[in-house]
């Protein structure tokens, strides 16, 4: 497979050699006599694509003549060769240090161009995460090494290995240590070939290292349970949920696996009336606070007293130990009630890296008896491995000249650690500095060699996320530029002359092989694995370990001082991925921000400081950021997000945003995102900030429709009535309603299991080739992805309820934007679609105008080879991502949602060739395909037994603006919360 | 013969044929061009340059150098349109419905007005085509046959119907515009002595004669060709105002849109003929032609029109009161009253339905220097309303997430100015090259109106 | 490009000229040899066997042919000799295990006629060697008569619509001229008199130019009639044509992709690892595909048909649910040497099939969900379902 | 013009032309032609002239309403029917462009049909019986045939010259 395309890609780069000459190199697409506008369409179109599908195919088996190429098994097709113009799946493992997901790989040509959930799997059951869906985009990143660099220059793989070996032997020789500093790794293979390179060299210490660390978590579970781990949490299982601060819906631990679990026990499909309920104390308004349905303000310094307060009041019920707490107002009776109600049943967590807070939570966890039950203890997750202390010593054996050399493995702590300027400082005097950043990262630039990794997509891997789970990384390309994996390099260096490749291999053999049964051979039990990209080894059912009670104390609570409270975004995460120009644009779902991270202030605080949006604040009197005014958000609280502001990160990623790591709290041992405490001071600065959505209430109008679960019980239709009343008034139309025959696509988007994370966007605009416009244009309300996740308080209150609701093309039957396009461009089709027909599109906008949900975008500029929109689509590389299926929009014609067309046909015509009806969940839109709570369902309206046609007939069912009579495809169902009336 | 009456002598000074025939074709015939043609000119042309420039960066770049977003995409480009179509409405509707109506004192002004009518509509024609996201695809928009299946337009949109009526309307003015200044082109062609100008205008001519069976056949040809085009005039405006009524954006769906739109154009259209003539008069001398009953006649019409105006505005807001509809509601009553566009909206409501109501002064009437400035400020009240419409309304539509506000910029000034420029400048040579009066028709009135002189002069 | 294209023109008429020559020689001969027998026109057409087979020298690409007239029938030889394909195709056991043994390497068909095949079976039996008595006669090369016909035919049409096309161009101008000059004198220099004469100028002057214009504009961004020059001097006509080989063989994904897919040069050798020297090109253009493959360079074939980059094709939807001949778009492939478009591949041209052309309805259980026409169809209220009546003219049927 | 003279009697007032046009009638001379710089509608009477051109603008109308119903039918339900907005292919829309085209279509014809009858054309050589006519001049034309002697000549100059006539002239033309 790979070597195919790493040959077309010789063809690729000749191509560059040969400067911008396309027609030369491909003499089939120079048409003479094509018209302006075509001719610019070109460039911009799939035939690049195209050629390189064609000479692949023409290329691919001239080698497969000569060198006999090792295949990765892909999943659907089995491939003797390659088919030009059919797509290939591999599974395999996304893993970027901090998250895990697994995955299949849809390769075109042998281009990885999209990224979907693995169903296979259990723990993260077809979901993706926005990083997720774009990490493909990584891949074809400007910014990627093409090759080892030796300060700061191309090198040759050679020489840079034997300097570096014959350094490593030098320092083994003046023992001096050498720190070999990793990401949390939680691939077995990986960590034995370590065990094997410090066996080469003692010398050699290796430390896992986390931006955001959980250490409290383990130590805390280590002093109750004696053992470090953190345990495997069952939302779904859980009836009342009580998160403090923990935002396990968009970035916290295994937001794909818990959004799946918490959407789970929140279904309210075929006759289901029970409903879980999630409590949420927190300081930001995060997207779990915004799904809860109760949510408390808390300050961070709070947490923990309130925390107590909770035990003390549950202890008090049950007859255990009641510590001293100091007083905090927030009230926590009906919580204690819920919790007891549910006792077995309940589930508290907490997302701050405090050891006292965590020892409370685990002592409320052990007194609901929730250990077995919602949490698993003998499942230890294997994510966040880094210990605090470790890095601590790291530091001063840095420091003082302890240590002779350091190795930075997916890494980059001269940008994310807390005492990073005095890291860069101490890491000149070392005299062996080596990096494996696949981009030249803020520690890379402070390293004398580079060994450039591989792109996930492009190597071998396992990975054991949670105690035997078992997942594969396999490639689905050959590595693009002169790089090398990881391992790979280790194996050079320990002088082992084999590939990871055979080591990961013959490790499988040995040593898990013989574990299973199932397998006679290994090749089988291999190709298995590789096939579905996961395995699990069910470990024997035991005993919960026994819960050994600690002293719990709180810490009284700062009052008056404006206190910190930093968070991960779920576009932005740690950093990692900040020259991810689909990240960067995607709309944060709570503030709808793009581009940015900003101060995020209640209005009540900001209104008695004299702020308003965009005001520009500083902070410690050093750093400066722009106010956003979050409803939500505790009084006397202001938040950050961490992420941004990176120095090395490429061409996008540079420059957006303030780093805030500094700003961490290691005030109580292990660092901490919230509690440092702040000063404010206004500047008479001001900085735009783009923001997708800039009015955030209803303004009364039936637009998300939502009801509570008991008056649900009483009646399905409860807070639906609009519909009934539409449904009664006879909708005078001068014409018929329109008939379909066979198909009329649909989509139900059920808004109660929505949690808004935004992941479809990504997912569409992978899909969809959608462009990325950048700030400027954002703010001017010109964004393009076609998903719009719009988001609504109840009020603009201090603690409002939220509204997540995706808006795409409703397909309308009676669509008002078809009748006024004067060329004839939009028009409908036999099966429902509203089509939008691009080359047809001569821009009048009215369209635009006329479409009452707003979801057609119009191309304001040439998005593609422009330089002032200096992203993916504008180099060649990054253009490698394009769907060859679906046009590349040219300047001046509006586009939107097609429901996923493509696929729709592609589906079709399988179905044809097999000779046989269209199954119901054939097709998957990209949107639905990526959801983590399955909120969207396709399908075909005239089948009733199809998914979509069932969630359609409830009472919930209702059409955004259907007093408009558009008869749109497209249906949403009403929110429920689980609340008392 | 009441308004005739009532309007007493329409040339002033005792004219004979001969005199009209010098006073109207002294300024084409004369050799020297008088300076402050030439003045006005290069500013005309200097602002046509500019709007040029808009032109191309709009090309060139995209329609994202203007200010419109994917909530308001349609922006100045589309007021100016509809103001210049107003615009261009006074000529037609001056001469047609005068004519239809034997109104006798039209002859001295629907020439002028009727190639004001000309230029403002070609002004009008540049904005939908710059307007197009791909003006080199523009031809799409004709239904003629061709190898796409053949695919044919969609005959549904108002867009379309916009650009039928709209050529039509160009067309069946400039026919009837031109067939009005034949027998003039004659009459200059036996004038002139200048071997070109004979020429030319011989070729302009047509060869008229001016015999009993042409002048015959002339007038019922122009009558028959004023008739038709008379209720074109009505359906142009009808047909541009439904791009909006039929459309189902709040505070565009409303079916009074049709002759409120009319309305409107008359008013605006008269309004600027007023502007004009009060220049061409001054500069011209032909106070004796363009007299202040003429003026007095059209600030009389103006006052009742705004009158109308009035009414729909209120009719408006009522509406949207009696249909209970929020989205309705909102649009009427937050967001313009009080919204982020009540100033625009406040203007407009001033401009078109109050300041005009001065008119009933008779002081004011008179007073050529009040006249002229409240023609002014009607044309930018017109202005405002089209903002009011086209803007308010599609800021904040149905969904309140996707509300956005819009600000124009330098690129759609420029353009603007650029067709202001491209009017004058028609204007201009429109002056310095063809008979900006109707000579015959003058002669026509000339009699009867002397006649009433008499028995006027006895009444006074 | 122009320059080769003048270069085809010629060539071809010059085999116009010999075609029915062919036909008279070829009667001529086989009527002789019949007679004859065992002539020295067995041992010319035994060359073209002689490529992947030998009489006891062991296998080439094909079998031994040593006693092959005692393994098989005479009769089934003859049919397996004329299109041997064809048998495999009717799923003949004996022709599919030689087919498969010969790791699928098709035996291109031979069109001989029976008495030349009997004669070359009989030389076979003889072991190659030639009786004493047969006379030696010169025989000219054998190109099948019906072929050279069509191939001037197909080709011909290319060149007239091209030639045709260039003289309207030439019309237009000289009659844009004439229009100027009339227009001129009519104004102007009245030196005609008669103005009559200038109307009929400017009237049929006008006609031409429009008719060019139209012709012209309709051919923007089409390349009818486009014939490019190959990397490799490749004859279908020799290849679909005279040697019968299945297109499917060659564009191997037609049935499995959107792309019909050009040949890599592996496909080239399966026949031609053997086949080293061309008839009309001898060792030259052969000799480009073992160049290819020693310098791992892929052969930069030219494409000939191409959509616009809006559009999407998928040739599995056609070939394989459609079951559409490839010559439907692709003209007759088969009597072309260089490929040239022969239809003009418009949307018009795709609609006009997609209305008129019969879709699979009841033989593909695809079709089963559209209820209604089946009903309709029972009904007898449609007696055929064409692609337009299930979407055909949907614009998301090809654009998106 | 054929060879024969013409009497040419000049006027410089419209009402007087009418009458002298009258008066001439009732002597039974044969006007040909009267000559003004603006319509006189009386001459018209007198002179018993007729034109059919309203009719001809009725048929073009009529024409235009059905071809482009036609058009639209032809090409919307015919020949490539697409649906757009749930309407129907033969759409009440079309009302709206049937309606307007029709007065293209009536008033381009009219036009047409003018500058037929009256032979007109762009450049079109003429000769005026008096250039003033143009100017401020009404001129009665009289054909002078053969049998026409001078007194008769005389008699029509004397009657000119009676109904107020400026001048009259002879013209050969």
């Amino acid at each position: 497979m790979e070597k195919k395309y790493w040959q077309s890609l010789e063809v690729y780069r000749e191509m560059k050699r040969k400067g911008a000459s396309d027609k030369e190199a491909m003499p089939e697409f120079s048409i003479d006599g094509l018209d302006e506008s075509e001719i610019k369409g070109k460039s911009s179109r799939r035939d690049f694509l195209k050629m390189m599908g064609f000479s692949v195919g023409a290329v691919a088996l001239v080698s497969s003549c000569q060198m006999p190429v090792r295949k990765a098994i892909p999943l659907l097709n089995r491939p003797q060769e390659l088919t030009p113009g059919v797509s290939n799946y591999y599974a395999s493992t996304f893993y970027d240090g901090d998250e895990y997901c697994s995955i299949l790989v849809k390769t075109r040509e042998s281009r990885p161009i999209k990224i979907e959930g693995n169903d296979l799997s259990p723990i993260s059951q077809r979901a993706t995460t926005a990083r997720v869906q774009a990490s493909v985009l990584d891949l074809y990143d400007d910014a990627r090494l093409k090759g080892p660099q030796k300060n700061g220059k191309q090198g040759d793989w050679k020489t840079i290995d034997q300097e570096i070996k014959a350094k490593l032997d030098t320092l083994q020789r003046d023992d001096k240590e050498v720190i070999l500093m990793t990401s949390t790794l939680i691939s077995p293979s990986t960590i034995k070939l370590i065990g094997e390179f410090v066996k080469a060299y003692p010398n050699v210490k290796w430390l896992q290292y986390d931006s955001l660390p959980m250490s409290a978590m383990r130590q805390a579970n280590d002093t109750n349970f004696g053992k470090a781990v953190i345990p495997f949490y069952h939302f779904e299982s859980a009836d009342v949920m009580v998160g403090f601060n923990a935002d396990f819906l968009g970035t916290w631990l295994m937001p794909t696996t818990f959004s799946k679990q918490f959407s789970k026990g929140r279904k309210l499909k075929d006759g289901q009336t029970k409903m879980t309920r999630l409590y949420q104390f927190e300081t930001n308004m995060s997207l779990t606070g915004s799904n809860a349905d109760y949510r408390y303000q808390i300050k961070p310094s709070e947490e923990a007293a309130v925390l107590l307060k909770l035990y003390n009041t549950l202890a008090k019920k049950t007859g255990n130990t009641v510590f001293s707490a100091p007083s905090v107002k927030t009230d926590v009776k009906m919580v204690a009630k819920d919790l007891l109600k549910a006792k077995g049943k309940s589930l508290v967590v907490s997302g701050t890296n405090d050891l006292q807070i965590q020892l409370i939570v685990n002592a409320i966890n052990s007194l609901l008896g929730s250990y077995g039950k919602t949490i698993d203890l003998n499942t230890p997750v294997n994510l966040k491995q880094g210990m605090e202390n470790d890095m601590k010593q790291a530091m001063s054996s840095i420091q003082s000249g302890k240590a002779g050399g350091v190795l930075f493995y997916n890494v980059n702590p001269v940008y994310d650690c807390v005492h990073s300027d005095k890291l860069a400082k101490a890491l000149k005097k070392l005299p062996l500095k080596v990096s494996f950043a696949t981009t030249m990262d803020e520690t890379a630039a402070l390293c004398d060699y580079v060994c450039p990794d591989n792109n996930y997509l492009e190597s071998w891997n396992d990975a054991e996320p949670a105690a035997g789970f078992y997942s594969f990384t396999q490639p689905a390309i050959r590595p693009i530029f002169d790089t090398r994996q990881f391992q790979d390099s280790l194996l050079s260096w320990t002088g082992a002359g084999k590939s990871f490749q055979d080591y990961l291999e013959e490790n499988w053999k040995t040593n898990f092989f013989p574990k299973q049964k199932v397998f006679a051979g290994f090749d089988k039990f291999w190709f298995k694995c590789k096939q579905d990209g996961v395995y699990y080894f069910a470990s024997p059912e035991m005993e919960q370990p026994k819960y050994k009670g600690a002293k719990l104390k709180a810490p009284k609570p700062k009052n008056g001082a404006v206190e910190l409270a930093l968070y991960e975004k779920i576009s932005a995460g740690t950093g990692k991925h900040a020259n991810n120009p689909w990240l960067q644009e995607m709309p944060d779902p709570v503030t709808t921000a793009t581009w940015d991270n900003y101060l995020t202030l209640s209005p009540a605080f900001a209104k008695s400081r004299g702020l308003e949006q965009e005001d520009v604040v500083q902070i410690n009197n050093q750093l400066e950021l722009p106010v956003l005014v979050q409803p939500g958000q505790t009084e006397g609280t202001v938040g950050i997000a961490i992420g941004y502001g990176r120095s090395h990160a490429g061409k996008v990623g540079d420059g957006v945003g303030k780093n805030v790591y500094h700003l961490m709290n290691v005030s109580g041992g292990a660092k901490n995102l919230l509690g440092t405490v702040v000063t404010l001071k206004k500047t008479s600065k001001t900085y735009p900030l783009a923001l997708t959505q800039t009015h955030h209430v209803m303004e009364g109008r039936p637009i998300v429709r939502e009801t509570v679960l008991g008056e649900f019980i009483k009646n399905p239709a409860a807070g639906n009535e609009e519909h009934e009343k539409f449904l009664k008034s006879e909708n005078f139309s001068l014409y018929p309603e329109p008939k379909f025959d066979a198909f009329q696509w649909g989509i139900s988007i059920d808004l109660n299991s929505c949690t808004g994370c935004s992941n479809c966007l990504i997912s569409c605009q992978a899909e969809n080739n959608v462009a990325v416009v950048g700030k400027e244009q954002v703010k001017r309300g010109r964004i393009m992805q076609w998903i719009r996740v719009d988001r609504y308080y109840s009020e603009m209150a201090d603690n409002p309820e939220v509204f997540h609701m995706p808006v795409m093309c409703q397909q309308c039957d009676n669509a008002p934007c078809e009748n006024v396009c004067p060329v004839a461009a939009l028009s409908h089709s036999d099966e429902g679609l509203s089509q939008v027909t691009y080359n047809r599109c001569i821009g009048t906008r009215y369209c635009m105008n006329n479409c009452p949900y707003k979801a057609r975008r119009f191309n304001w500029f040439e998005y593609v080879n422009n330089n002032s929109f200096d992203y993916n689509m504008n180099s060649d590389l990054g253009k490698l991502v394009l769907n060859p299926d679906v046009t590349v929009r040219q300047r001046g014609v509006v586009e939107k949602c097609t429901f996923c067309v493509q696929r729709i046909q592609e589906k079709k015509l399988q179905a044809k060739a097999e000779d046989r009806e269209l199954r119901d969940g054939d097709i998957l839109t990209a949107c639905q395909q990526s959801c983590p709570t399955d909120a969207i369902q396709f399908g075909n309206l005239l089948d009733k037994k199809s998914t979509v046609s069932e969630s359609n007939d409830t009472g919930r069912m209702y059409h955004l603006l259907e007093s408009l009579h558009t008869l749109p495809s497209l249906s949403y169902l009403t929110k429920v919360r689980n609340k008392e009336a | 013969m009441y308004n005739i009456k009532a309007r007493g002598v329409l040339i002033e000074g005792n004219k004979g044929y001969h005199d009209i025939t010098r006073d109207i074709t002294n300024p084409l015939l004369s050799k020297t061009t008088p300076s402050w043609w030439w003045v006005a000119a290069f500013i005309a042309t200097s602002m046509l340059i500019w709007g040029v420039w808009g032109f191309y960066n709009t090309i060139a770049v995209g329609t994202g150098t203007w200010g419109l977003n994917n909530s308001v995409s349609w922006g100045w480009a589309i007021i100016n349109f509809v103001w210049w179509i107003g615009i261009g409405h006074a000529g037609t509707a001056f001469s047609i419905f005068l004519l239809v109506l034997h109104q006798k004192w039209r002859t001295s002004i629907n020439r002028a007005a009727e190639a004001m009518t000309i230029f403002a509509v070609m002004a009008a024609g540049m904005f939908p085509l710059i307007h197009m996201g791909r003006i080199w695809d523009g031809f799409y928009v004709f239904p003629y046959p061709n190898t796409r299946g053949p695919l044919w337009v969609n005959f549904n949109s108002p867009l379309f119907w916009d650009v039928t009526a709209i050529s039509t309307y160009l067309t069946a003015s400039f026919l009837f515009w031109y067939v009005g200044m034949m027998p003039d082109f004659a009459s200059i062609r036996e004038r002139t002595v200048s071997k070109i100008k004979k020429k030319i205008y011989g070729i302009l001519s047509f060869g008229w004669l001016g015999s009993a069976r042409g002048w015959l056949r002339f007038e019922t040809a122009a009558l028959l060709m004023g008739g038709l085009t008379a209720p074109l005039v009505v359906s142009v405006h009808s047909i541009v105002a439904m791009d909006f009524a039929a459309g189902i954006v709040p505070g565009w769906h409303s079916t009074i849109f049709p002759p409120f739109f009319v309305v409107g154009a008359i008013f605006s259209g008269f309004a600027m003929v007023l502007t004009m003539m009060i220049i061409v008069r001054k500069v011209y001398k032909y106070e004796e032609y363009v007299t202040q009953r003429h003026l007095d006649a059209i600030a009389r019409v103006l006052t009742f029109v705004s009158l109308i105006m009035g009414v729909a505005y209120i009719s408006e807001i009522f509406i949207s009161w009696y249909s209970d509809s929020p989205y309705e509601m909102y649009v009427f009553f937050k967001n313009r009253a009080i919204g982020d566009y009540a100033f625009e909206f406040w203007a407009m409501i001033t401009c078109n339905a109050i300041i005009p109501q001065l008119f009933w002064f008779k002081k004011i009437r008179t007073n050529i220097t009040m006249v002229f400035i409240i023609s002014i400020f009607i044309n930018i009240g017109m202005w405002f309303e089209r903002f009011v419409i086209v803007v308010t309304s599609l800021s904040k539509t149905w969904l309140p997430s996707t509300w956005h506000a819009y600000t124009p910029t330098v690129t759609e000034v420029a353009i603007y100015v650029g067709t202001l420029g491209f009017f004058v400048l028609g204007i201009l040579l429109f002056l310095r090259f063809l008979p900006m009066m109707a000579v015959s028709e003058l002669k026509g009135v000339l009699k009867e109106t002397s006649l009433i002189t008499e028995n006027t002069n006895n009444h006074e | 490009m122009i320059m080769n294209k003048s270069v085809n023109v010629r060539r071809m008429k010059i085999i116009r000229l010999r075609a029915p020559l062919f036909l008279f020689f070829l009667l001529f001969f086989t009527a002789v040899s019949s007679l004859v027998g065992q002539t020295a026109e067995a041992e010319k057409n035994f060359a073209q066997c002689k490529a992947c087979h030998t009489i006891g020298g062991g296998r080439l690409v094909g079998p031994d042919l040593k006693g092959i007239t005692d393994k098989f029938p005479e009769a089934w030889l003859i049919k397996f000799i004329r299109n041997s394909q064809a048998l495999v195709k009717a799923g003949d056991k004996d022709a599919v295990k030689i087919f498969n043994e010969y790791s699928k390497i098709p035996m291109p068909a031979h069109n001989f006629t029976d008495a030349q095949i009997k004669d070359i079976l009989l030389y076979i039996k003889k072991g190659g060697k030639l009786p004493a008595s047969a006379g030696v006669k010169k025989v000219p090369a054998k190109v099948s008569p019906a072929s050279v016909q069509k191939i001037s035919l197909s080709e011909r049409y290319v060149q007239e619509k091209r030639e045709g096309s260039r003289n309207l161009a030439i019309f237009a101008v000289i009659s844009a001229v004439l229009l100027i000059l009339s227009l001129l004198d009519l104004i102007f220099t009245h030196y005609l008199k008669a103005k009559w004469i200038h109307y009929v100028i400017l009237l049929t002057a006008l006609w031409i130019i429009g008719e060019w214009s139209w012709d012209y504009a309709t051919g923007l961004g089409r390349q009818q009639n486009y014939q490019p020059d190959q990397p490799i001097w490749f004859s279908h006509k020799v290849h679909a044509g005279q040697n019968q080989i299945d297109c499917e063989y060659c564009h191997f994904t037609a049935e499995r992709s959107m792309h019909a897919g050009i040949p890599p040069a592996s496909v080239c050798m399966n026949c031609h690892s053997q086949v080293k020297s061309g008839k009309r090109t001898g060792k030259k253009e052969i000799a480009k595909i073992y160049a290819a493959i020693k310098e791992k360079k892929p052969i930069q074939w030219v494409k000939v048909h191409n959509l616009p980059d809006f559009v999407y094709f998928n040739h599995e939807q056609h070939v394989k649910v459609g079951k559409l001949n490839c010559t439907e778009c692709h003209g007759d492939v088969a009597q072309m040497d260089q490929i040239a478009q022969v239809k003009n591949l418009s949307m018009g041209w795709c609609l006009d099939c997609h209305r008129a052309h019969k879709v699979q309805f009841t033989n593909n259980k695809f079709y089963g969900s559209y209820k209604k026409l089946h009903e309709d169809l029972k009904a007898g209220k449609v007696d055929l379902v064409t692609v337009k009546m299930i979407g055909g003219e949907d614009c998301a049927k090809c654009h998106y | 013009m054929n060879n024969q003279s013409q009497i040419l009697g000049v006027f410089d007032d419209p009402d007087v032309v009418t009458a002298a046009v009258k008066e001439l009638l009732q002597n039974n001379v044969s006007v040909k032609d009267v000559f003004s710089p603006f319509p006189l509608e009386h001459v018209w009477e007198m002179l018993k002239m007729k034109t059919r051109i309203p009719y001809a603008t009725f048929i073009y109308g009529a024409l235009g309403t059905a071809g482009t119903f036609a058009f639209l039918y032809w090409t919307s339900v015919i020949d490539y029917p697409l649906t757009f907005g749930g309407k129907p292919h033969n759409s009440l829309s079309f009302a709206v462009l049937m309606f307007v085209l029709t007065i293209l279509s009536g008033v381009i014809f009219t036009l047409a049909t003018y500058l037929v009858r009256e032979k007109m054309w762009p450049g079109k050589k003429v000769s005026m019986p008096d250039t003033r006519t143009m100017d401020d001049k009404f001129v009665i034309v009289i054909d002078r045939d053969k049998n026409m002697d001078d007194d008769a000549v005389r008699k029509i100059d004397a009657l000119l010259k009676k109904s107020g006539a400026v001048e009259v002239n002879m013209s050969n033309v």
